[in-house]
């Protein structure tokens, strides 16, 4: 923040140049199909999350048995479920679910990754080989086989989704901040700060720390579609969000055994699924296009 | 830096990450609510029944004395008695490998045949139809999670064509073609969920490659695109490939635990679902631990194959 | 088993059957044209089974999975047969003194276990004694055993130190099946040794498990059989898949057919679907020791607040039948006065009103995750409660914390949970609703409720034994016990035409092969 | 340099081999199209070489590949004609066009590093290349690879051919190169800046080797280079581009005899040469127009001293023939300007002399860095297996810097010269403990740095500052210019808030740049600007000494030269100390009070330039000098080319660490001893050499050159 400040000091708050900057990236950004169509999608998504409840028509727990699992009509777009609910407006109200477990789990994984990430790049020597090897070592574990021991330990509650994610994916942003740190570190501007005399902690995070924002911000985009998948599957498995919850692995889960008799319940949440996922991935990819070509990512 | 040299560390490496991966793995199976002893004796145990098991098993001692002896277990091959089952941890777990493996290996066989081809025309045909085909088989692939593709692939393939079984595992030995169909559908709907990835990769490895200068000289030879596709791309681009497709490998190993659900394949997975499920400690950490292990063997393959198709690190050369 | 909680299951929907009223029904009409044992033996028998078999001894595991291969394995020295009456089966005969204090057994001649020795009163003591001295199933009914005696080879004693009529029915269930000495002196049984019709073979955990024919069985016959050669137990816990597979032919058998496609089933031509009723009995369980159901006006608030013929409906298709008694439908020990209370939120309000919560409350609601038919039941139960402001949070979990977190610690708000069909009442009135009893968790307690079923249990009357049951229903119901019962289900099976004779056994809850066989 | 003679009357068709003829090449880009190559029309005989300079970015490369139909989209060549032995290339289909390049056409790339496929070995991408165009075998196209990689003097080539790249040294990966670009004759080899990626030893010798190729297989070279020495050195006929276009094409001496182009005469002018002094060094202000903004009259208007309002409104000047000379120039002035005089005074005083009476302001003693050899922690644990099999562990290091003392007294500039890799970067930063030293002291003022906890060093460091060879790395690119140069006097207390905000102001200016540069970002600013700005940064402290390392490595020789005299006149006023790290013998010469040349991580001969660059040298200071290209095709200069390649810092020679590549070498005591460092004379001239101080001087000065005439010499031999 302190750069902020010093911003405000010697000039205006938005220079004519970071305008410029901005202008360029969004130029670029327009440019880049994937960058808008993925934009777009994720833009949607969080239009359709913030306004849920005005586009759903139905009550999404009531439940009426007399009209349950029928088939998709004017009345019920996405047809019902077994329990007599309009499919149309859990997959909306679901929106929320998703977002809410992809950006609180990816949220958390940069807060923390990033930090290891950038000081163990930055630090290098034994700092970086321990940090990295115990990130290795979570990264070992398949992360829905981890996700899913640890919502066993912290009980199935979306909020305890969040959070298992964020653990999980905390090691893939810290080993993206790793790499790009240590591609910083050896610019010469960090040297430059070290002759300065700036302590350490300033040059991680003053100077450092702002230029590896963009492949963390690829990896993040990247992530979040990977969490959204996984709570699909720890709800599939029963472990994420709680019945009635409009969860949309619920909803296959349960919809799943509909396959042949009201395939609406699998397919219309299935969509959704694909279609956030496809969002956020696409938005990573063009992110990764625009922000920088050699920007890496796991994936 | 040596050939030789370079096994030696990446060994090193990988104790210290193994090291951790027990670490990981006791702790947070330790933390799991859950009474090992009652599980075992059942609701009917009495007080004292459930201490002396407890007492029996080791349960009351230290924490730091029971990782202690469980990594000294380990290190001998033995993992301890599953609680559910009563067999010893190894044991189940030697039976049920071989069968992920085998699935996971035919998966990934799958996604590269499907995809190192789909990734170089795409990056050959840069941004134009075959490249946006591509792309969008590739999102597809990935949209959805591995499971919903193995309820697609059973809809459509076994319930809708008939084609192949619905699931279920016969071992090879017993039933070759037996065996080879009821693998056809999990392996299909995992392959076909990672070819998106390898695919990806092998595109923009491409792109990369393509771009080097080396590829401008092999052009100012002369050279025809199909020579420099696949004689001078290709093979740099498949080095970094490499990587993700071990990286893919031991995703699908991650990816199994549902799969095999969905498949009722009676591999690694099912088993550490059925042991997250009845909290069988033993069990659990035998499984992670194990799974853990593949995903750092397959990527210590990749990387011994990376260093393979690398000259400058099987030469040692500049690092 | 006694201990009646089918929940050792992990498929809800899985089966065992009861009384077998349809099962023998259908098994005799489809053997009317009698063929020779030449026709009928030989084969092997494909099984789609909908949960994992757990532990094979039959002492210690309440599973009825494993109790659905094990009652082929094992038997006991009586048996139950369909009309609920207990015949002698390894014994030739028994008698029980006047005074219902002693019981003797005039065991079979020439009875092999399946490693070929013959079964003497030294094995039945054995099991006996195992059972009496260790930490088994049964071992809380040995409280009034004095005495376990074998006279002579065939002979063997009981002596009770006053009279307990659910003991003949005990002796009569898995949890005192007959092994060899060596095996009962074992704390745990891994490789099944029985006398039964069927020999264990092999077993895959969580895969499959295989049982052959017994060649030696003594009580083989061209008519009973057993038939079939060799019967593989696949095990495929999702109802969806094994309905596929099945309706793909890839079985000849399975069990667990889920509700919502029991329509699917019965249309599909060349199958036979066959139901049994009842298989179990699912209730929601509150704990009466924790607010806010300490508090009997916040239960009949939530009695009030549901609709149970919806619930039923939402989760059974009308396979299923709602009641307000913990007793086997048919059976006389259930209380034809007492039903269900209708929906009504007025009341529901009123007892929130009197329970000082006038805004209703919130409660966690753990469900056994594995179980779909509770979780749906749980959603419209909580959409209902939701009217009158009682919040209801779904939790799903484990049957494994289940157990531990629900039963052992107690350590809840309101669960599901089901237990099997029980044709003996001391069960149902008393393991889960007794404070003694066996499986007691919902901390609901009344005396004078206690003072009837612990009277029950000396009574060998039936007549006088239902009317103790009888108001024992009405306290439970007034009281709004701990238990709140949804409904009872039916067990659902489903299998290939050429698959013939009796599905199912008496017991409600597991399935006898030794007269079933293959037309092909 | 002689083939020019041959050109005209051999063989075939009557006309030139290449005639281009208004070659335009387009980029579509973000921001409108970019015209890289614009009308550019040049022809070039059999035999012929033709060089083409200018600065960066001018569109050397792109008309170089436009040549052989190279440009990938979005680059377009959208007219002209590319006329090779009568055809014009640009009709011909893809087929026929593969089948000429690498046979007809062959190209040298630049940077051999990256050049060769790694993947492969120099064997295979020989073969390939003799394959795709003659009908031969595999074993005899494996001897015709032998063999060229013998023309090319790779030594052991029968062995050698199955190694991988990476096995190479920079200067043999560029021999192999050209061993792929002759193998199958061409008739033209297009090389882009062959040489720039080398040490000026193996530029030399790559040059060298050019040239003879040339010359025995008569093929026509097009060579590529913002080098005039190198120009000078090879060329028979020289075209000058400048943002797009072909601005000047002359024959090489008229060329540097009389250059009609005042930006020709520019760029001659902005390269001091070794042997003269210059009070300031000569200078072509300003910078090279963007190429999709350009000027509205002539490009180089705004730059040109010479430019009249004509010029800058009449519209872009057309190449044409300048008077009845064969020169052809694109300027309205051509005619009439007398471009034959430098504008810059050929000789100055030199450098002011430095007083070292009193105490040194930094001092350096024995200082070592060893690095563990590898990364990681584990990187330098190397297995090695004895005679009995059994392997025995050791810790392996790069002594990049062994056993170096110097000191550096106030005002004075030191400067520390040598090979790359050679150490000079570590002595820098270890002197200045961004490196922690393995041994040895550092003095500064007196103050034992070595001995000083980290905070007290941190204080220290506003004494002590560093300009880098990359100025765009050196700059934060999240921050401002305000920002990183203000941080800098608030770290220090220098000065904070409003006053800070001025002396930012005032040090741009200082440096040559605007006020207002400090609100903007450092992409924003070019090269040579973005060094004024690090420059900025680093005196904001107002420090006493300040490292340069390789300050201009980066840049374009019209802005080194800026930056240089920017630092001399700062240190002028202020009184400053620069230590001072250069490859560029050139740049060292005109900045630098003594220097200390290096060589394998220790110091070879350290003294005044004068003394340096005179009699007695130490071997490797002589080969050094002598292979420095002169940007006067009249300079006939005695090379000494030394063989081999700097060895591993892992694992140095014994003795002498010259010895394995010394052209001198006397014999065992070179092996065995290593010769310590030995003062020359009084004036602190010292030299590490076995060698007698006779030996030593055979040659004669590099200060004063041996002939310099002014004379018009068109074919001088
Ligand atoms: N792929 C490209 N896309 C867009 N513009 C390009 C591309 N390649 C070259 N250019 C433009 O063409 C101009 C000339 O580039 P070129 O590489 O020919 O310069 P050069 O004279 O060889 O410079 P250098 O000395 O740096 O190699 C550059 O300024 C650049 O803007
Ligand atoms: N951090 C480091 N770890 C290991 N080795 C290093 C490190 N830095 C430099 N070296 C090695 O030390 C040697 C000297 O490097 P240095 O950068 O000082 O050379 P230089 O003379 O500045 O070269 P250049 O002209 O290329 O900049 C080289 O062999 C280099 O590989
Ligand atoms: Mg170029
Ligand atoms: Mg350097």
């Amino acid at each position: 923040m302190a750069t902020e400040q010093e911003a405000n000091e010697s000039q205006p708050l938005i220079s004519q140049s970071q305008r410029e900057r901005m202008a360029r990236f969004v130029r670029k950004f327009r440019s880049n199909t994937k960058a808008m169509l993925g934009f777009s999608i994720v833009v949607m998504l969080v239009l359709v999350a913030i306004f849920a409840p005005l586009i759903a028509p139905y009550s999404i727990e009531e439940t009426n048995i007399e009209d349950r699992s029928q088939a998709p009509s004017v009345e019920h777009p996405f047809g019902t479920d077994d329990l007599g609910r309009d499919i149309f407006s859990r997959v909306v109200m679901g929106s929320r679910i998703s977002l809410y477990v992809g950006f609180g789990a990816i949220s958390g994984a940069l807060a923390v990754g990033a930090i290891i990430g950038v000081v163990a790049g930055y630090a290098g020597g034994l700092t970086d080989e321990i940090l990295m090897r115990v990130m290795d070592a979570a990264m070992a574990f398949p992360p829905v086989l981890l996700a899913l021991t640890l919502l066993v330990v912290l009980g199935p509650e979306l909020s305890n989704v969040i959070i298992a994610l964020a653990f999980v994916y905390t090691p893939y942003i810290a080993r993206v901040s790793r790499s790009a740190a240590l591609a910083e570190r050896n610019e010469a501007y960090v040297e430059a700060a070290i002759a300065r005399g700036e302590s350490d902690s300033r040059i991680v995070f003053s100077e450092v720390f702002p230029n590896c924002t963009a492949p963390m911000l690829v990896q993040g985009s990247l992530n979040i579609s990977f969490a959204i998948l996984a709570e699909a599957s720890l709800s599939f498995l029963g472990l994420g969000a709680q019945p009635p919850k409009p969860s949309w692995g619920l909803m296959i889960n349960t919809g799943r055994g509909f396959m042949e008799t009201a395939p609406w319940m699998l397919i219309f949440p299935a969509l959704a699924i694909g279609i956030a996922v496809v969002g956020f991935n696409m938005l990573g990819d063009g992110l990764r296009d625009v922000l920088d070509p050699k920007v890496e990512a796991i994936e | 830096m040596s050939m030789y040299n370079y096994v030696v560390r990446r060994v090193g490496f990988m104790a210290v990450t193994l090291f951790f991966v027990t670490l990981i793995a006791f702790a947070v199976t330790n933390i799991l609510p859950g009474d090992v002893a009652l599980l075992i004796l059942g609701p009917n145990a009495t007080e004292q029944s459930l201490e002396a098991l407890q007492s029996q098993l080791g349960l009351n001692r230290p924490l730091y004395v029971q990782y202690i002896d469980w990594v000294v277990g380990l290190i001998q091959g033995n993992m301890g008695e599953s609680l559910r089952f009563g067999e010893p941890v190894a044991q189940l777990i030697a039976e049920r490998l071989p069968r992920s493996l085998m699935l996971a290996f035919a998966a990934t066989f799958i996604a590269v045949v499907l995809s190192v081809p789909l990734g170089v025309y795409a990056a050959i045909n840069q941004n134009e139809a075959p490249d946006v085909t591509a792309s969008m088989f590739a999102f597809v692939g990935i949209s959805m999670p591995i499971f919903l593709w193995g309820l697609v692939f059973i809809l459509v393939f076994a319930v809708w064509l008939n084609l192949f079984p619905t699931g279920g595992y016969v071992s090879p030995s017993e039933d070759l073609v037996g065996s080879l169909t009821r693998l056809a559908l999990p392996a299909g709907a995992m392959g076909f969920a990672l070819t998106a990835y390898i695919m990806r990769m092998t595109r923009s490895s491409m792109l990369e490659v393509l771009s080097e200068e080396y590829i401008n000289l092999a052009r100012a030879k002369g050279m025809s695109q199909r020579v420099i596709v696949l004689r001078h791309a290709l093979k740099n681009a498949i080095i970094p490939v490499i990587t993700v497709i071990a990286f893919q490998f031991s995703y699908a190993f991650g990816g199994v635990v549902v799969l095999e659900e969905v498949f009722f394949w009676p591999g690694i997975g099912k088993l550490t679902l059925t042991a997250i499920q009845s909290r069988d400690i033993p069990l659990i950490q035998g499984c992670i631990v194990v799974v853990a292990l593949i995903y750092m063997f397959s990527n210590f393959a990749a990387d011994l194959l990376y260093a393979y198709f690398d000259p400058r690190i099987r030469y040692g050369g500049d690092d | 088993t006694g201990g009646g909680d089918d929940g050792g299951d992990s498929g809800g929907d899985s089966g065992g059957d009861s009384g077998g009223d349809s099962g023998g029904d259908s098994g005799g009409d489809d053997t009317d044209t009698t063929e020779s044992s030449g026709g009928k033996q030989g084969g092997t028998l494909q099984w789609g089974g909908a949960v994992p078999v757990q532990g094979l001894d039959p002492h210690i595991d309440t599973s009825a999975a494993s109790k659905r291969v094990l009652e082929n394995i094992y038997e006991e020295v009586v048996k139950l047969q369909d009309d609920y009456s207990i015949k002698p089966h390894l014994a030739k005969s028994f008698e029980q003194s006047d005074d219902n204090t002693l019981l003797t057994f005039e065991l079979r001649e020439g009875v092999t276990f399946h490693n070929g020795k013959e079964m003497t009163s030294e094995d039945v003591l054995a099991t006996y004694e195992r059972v009496q001295n260790g930490d088994y199933l049964a071992t809380g009914f040995f409280e009034f055993v004095e005495e376990l005696r074998a006279p002579d080879e065939y002979t063997f004693e009981i002596q009770l130190t006053e009279p307990f009529a659910p003991f003949l029915a005990k002796m009569a269930t898995a949890e005192l099946s007959v092994m060899p000495a060596e095996n009962a002196a074992k704390d745990m049984v891994e490789t099944p040794i029985g006398t039964g019709p069927y020999k264990f073979e092999s077993r895959e955990i969580e895969t499959s498990f295989t049982m052959v024919r017994n060649e030696d069985y003594w009580g083989a016959s061209d008519e009973d059989g057993p038939f079939i050669d060799t019967i593989v137990k696949s095990e495929i816990p999702d109802p969806s898949v094994r309905l596929q597979s099945f309706l793909a032919g890839e079985y000849d058998f399975i069990n667990g057919i889920a509700p919502k496609d029991v329509s699917r089933v019965e249309q599909a031509p060349d199958v036979r679907f066959e139901k049994q009723f009842p298989k179990s009995l699912v209730y929601l369980g509150m704990n009466c020791d924790v607010a806010p159901f300490d508090n009997k006006d916040a239960r009949l608030a939530l009695d009030y607040a549901i609709d149970k013929e919806k619930v039923a409906e939402a989760a059974l298709y009308g396979t299923g039948q709602t009641t307000a008694s913990p007793a086997a439908p048919g059976s006389p020990w259930v209380n034809p006065d007492v039903e269900p209370r209708p929906r009504d939120l007025e009341k529901a309000q009123e007892h929130l009103d009197a329970a000082g919560m006038s805004d209703g409350y919130t409660a966690t609601f753990k469900i056994p995750q594995s179980y779909p038919t509770q979780v749906q039941a749980a959603e419209v139960i909580a959409a209902d409660a939701a009217e009158v402001g009682i919040n209801l949070e779904i939790q799903q979990i484990t049957w494994s914390t289940w157990l531990s977190d629900v039963y052992s610690k107690r350590d809840f708000q309101a669960t599901t949970s089901s237990y099997l069909a029980l044709w003996y009442p001391d069960v149902s009135f008393y393991k889960f609703l007794h404070p003694d009893g066996a499986f007691f968790f919902t901390n609901w307690t009344n005396d004078e409720y206690n003072s009837l079923v612990e009277e029950a249990r000396t009574i060998y009357d039936e007549n006088e034994r239902a009317e103790l049951y009888h108001q024992a229903t009405q306290i439970l119901h007034d009281e709004r016990a701990g238990h709140m019962f949804l409904w009872w289900q039916p067990s659902l099976y489903g299998a290939a035409s050429q698959y013939k004779g009796n599905i199912g056994a008496p017991d409600g809850s597991t399935l006898q092969f030794d007269d079933n066989w293959l037309d092909r | 340099m002689s083939a020019h003679t041959t050109a005209t009357e051999s063989e075939q068709s009557d006309g030139p081999l290449l005639d281009v003829r208004g070659l335009k090449t387009e980029f579509r880009t973000d921001s409108g199209p970019i015209v890289a190559s614009n009308e550019v029309s040049f022809s070039l005989d059999r035999g012929e070489t033709m060089g083409l300079v200018g600065e960066s970015g001018a569109g050397k490369s792109v008309t170089a590949r436009s040549v052989m139909r190279l440009i990938d989209s979005p680059g377009e060549i959208t007219g002209g004609q590319v006329v090779f032995n009568g055809e014009d290339l640009l009709q011909k289909s893809d087929a026929e066009m593969r089948d000429i390049r690498g046979n007809r056409i062959a190209m040298i790339p630049q940077d051999p590093m990256s050049s060769l496929n790694p993947v492969m070995t120099v064997g295979e991408q020989i073969i390939e290349t003799i394959r795709r165009h003659q009908d031969v075998s595999k074993s005899e196209a494996r001897e015709l690879a032998i063999e060229s990689m013998d023309d090319v003097g790779i030594p052991d080539a029968a062995e050698r051919i199955d190694d991988y790249p990476h096995e190479f040294s920079g200067g043999m990966r560029q021999r192999v190169l050209v061993a792929i670009g002759f193998s199958c004759e061409p008739d033209l080899i297009i090389a882009d800046e062959p040489t720039t990626a080398l040490d000026v030893t193996t530029q030399a010798k790559i040059l060298d080797l050019l040239n003879e190729m040339q010359e025995r297989e008569g093929t026509a070279v097009l060579m590529i280079t913002h080098n005039l020495g190198v120009v000078a050195q090879t060329c028979d006929h020289v075209g000058v581009m400048y943002a797009g276009n072909l601005v000047e094409t002359a024959e090489l001496g008229d060329l540097f005899a009389r250059p009609r182009h005042p930006y020709t005469r520019a760029l001659i002018d902005s390269i001091p040469e070794v042997d003269t002094d210059y009070d300031e060094l000569p200078t072509l202000d300003g910078a090279m127009p963007d190429l999709g903004s350009l000027p509205s009259g002539c490009n180089f208007a705004p730059r040109c001293p010479h430019a009249t309002e004509a010029c800058r409104t009449g519209g872009d000047p057309t190449l044409d023939s300048v008077g009845d000379t064969t020169s052809r120039a694109a300027c309205i002035h051509a005619d009439s300007l007398d471009l034959s005089e430098s504008t810059v005074p050929e000789v100055g005083v030199g450098r002011s002399d430095i007083d070292r009476s009193g105490e040194p302001l930094f001092e350096v003693h024995n200082l070592k860095k060893y690095f563990s050899a590898g990364d990681g922690v584990f990187g330098n644990v190397h297995l090695s297996f004895g005679d009995g099999g059994l392997p025995t562990i050791e810790r392996r290091y790069v002594k990049a810097v062994d056993d170096v003392s110097f000191d550096v007294y106030p005002g004075e500039t030191v400067g520390l010269v040598g090979e790359s890799g050679c150490g000079k970067s570590t002595v820098a930063r270890t002197a200045l403990r961004l490196l922690e030293p393995t041994e040895g002291e550092v003095f500064f003022e007196g103050q034992p740095l070595h001995e000083l906890g980290s905070t007290e060093v941190r204080s220290l460091r506003r004494e002590m500052q560093m300009i880098f060879q990359d100025p765009q790395s050196s700059l934060n690119p999240r921050k401002t210019v305000g920002q990183i140069v203000g941080r800098a006097m608030e770290k220090h207390d220098i000065a904070t808030g409003e006053e800070k905000r001025e002396r930012v102001g005032d040090l741009l200016e200082r440096v040559g740049l605007s006020r207002n540069a400090a609100s903007k970002y450092p992409h924003e600013f070019s090269g040579g600007q973005q060094q004024r700005v690090a420059i900025a940064h680093a005196l904001a402290v107002e420090p006493k000494l300040i490292v340069c390392d390789e300050p201009v490595s980066a840049l374009d020789v019209s802005v080194q030269a800026q930056i240089l005299n920017l630092l001399n006149e700062i240190q002028a006023d202020e009184n400053i100390s620069y230590l001072f790290i250069s490859h560029n013998i050139g740049v060292i010469r005109h900045i630098c009070d003594r220097v200390a040349v290096m060589y394998l991580g220790k110091i070879a001969e350290f003294g005044n330039i004068d003394d340096v660059f005179s009699p007695p040298f130490h071997p490797y200071t002589e080969s050094l000098l002598s292979a420095v290209p002169h940007a006067n095709p009249n300079r006939e200069t005695d090379r000494i080319l030394l063989e081999g390649s700097v060895p591993s810092p892992i694992n140095p020679p014994s003795g002498c660490p010259f010895q394995t590549r010394c052209p001198k070498k006397i014999g065992d005591v070179c092996e065995t001893e290593f010769p310590e460092l030995e003062a020359m004379d009084q004036s602190g001239h010292f030299i590490s050499c076995h060698l007698s101080e006779a030996e030593m001087s055979e040659r004669e000065s590099f200060i004063t050159p041996p002939k310099r005439t002014e004379t018009n010499a068109a074919d001088s031999d």
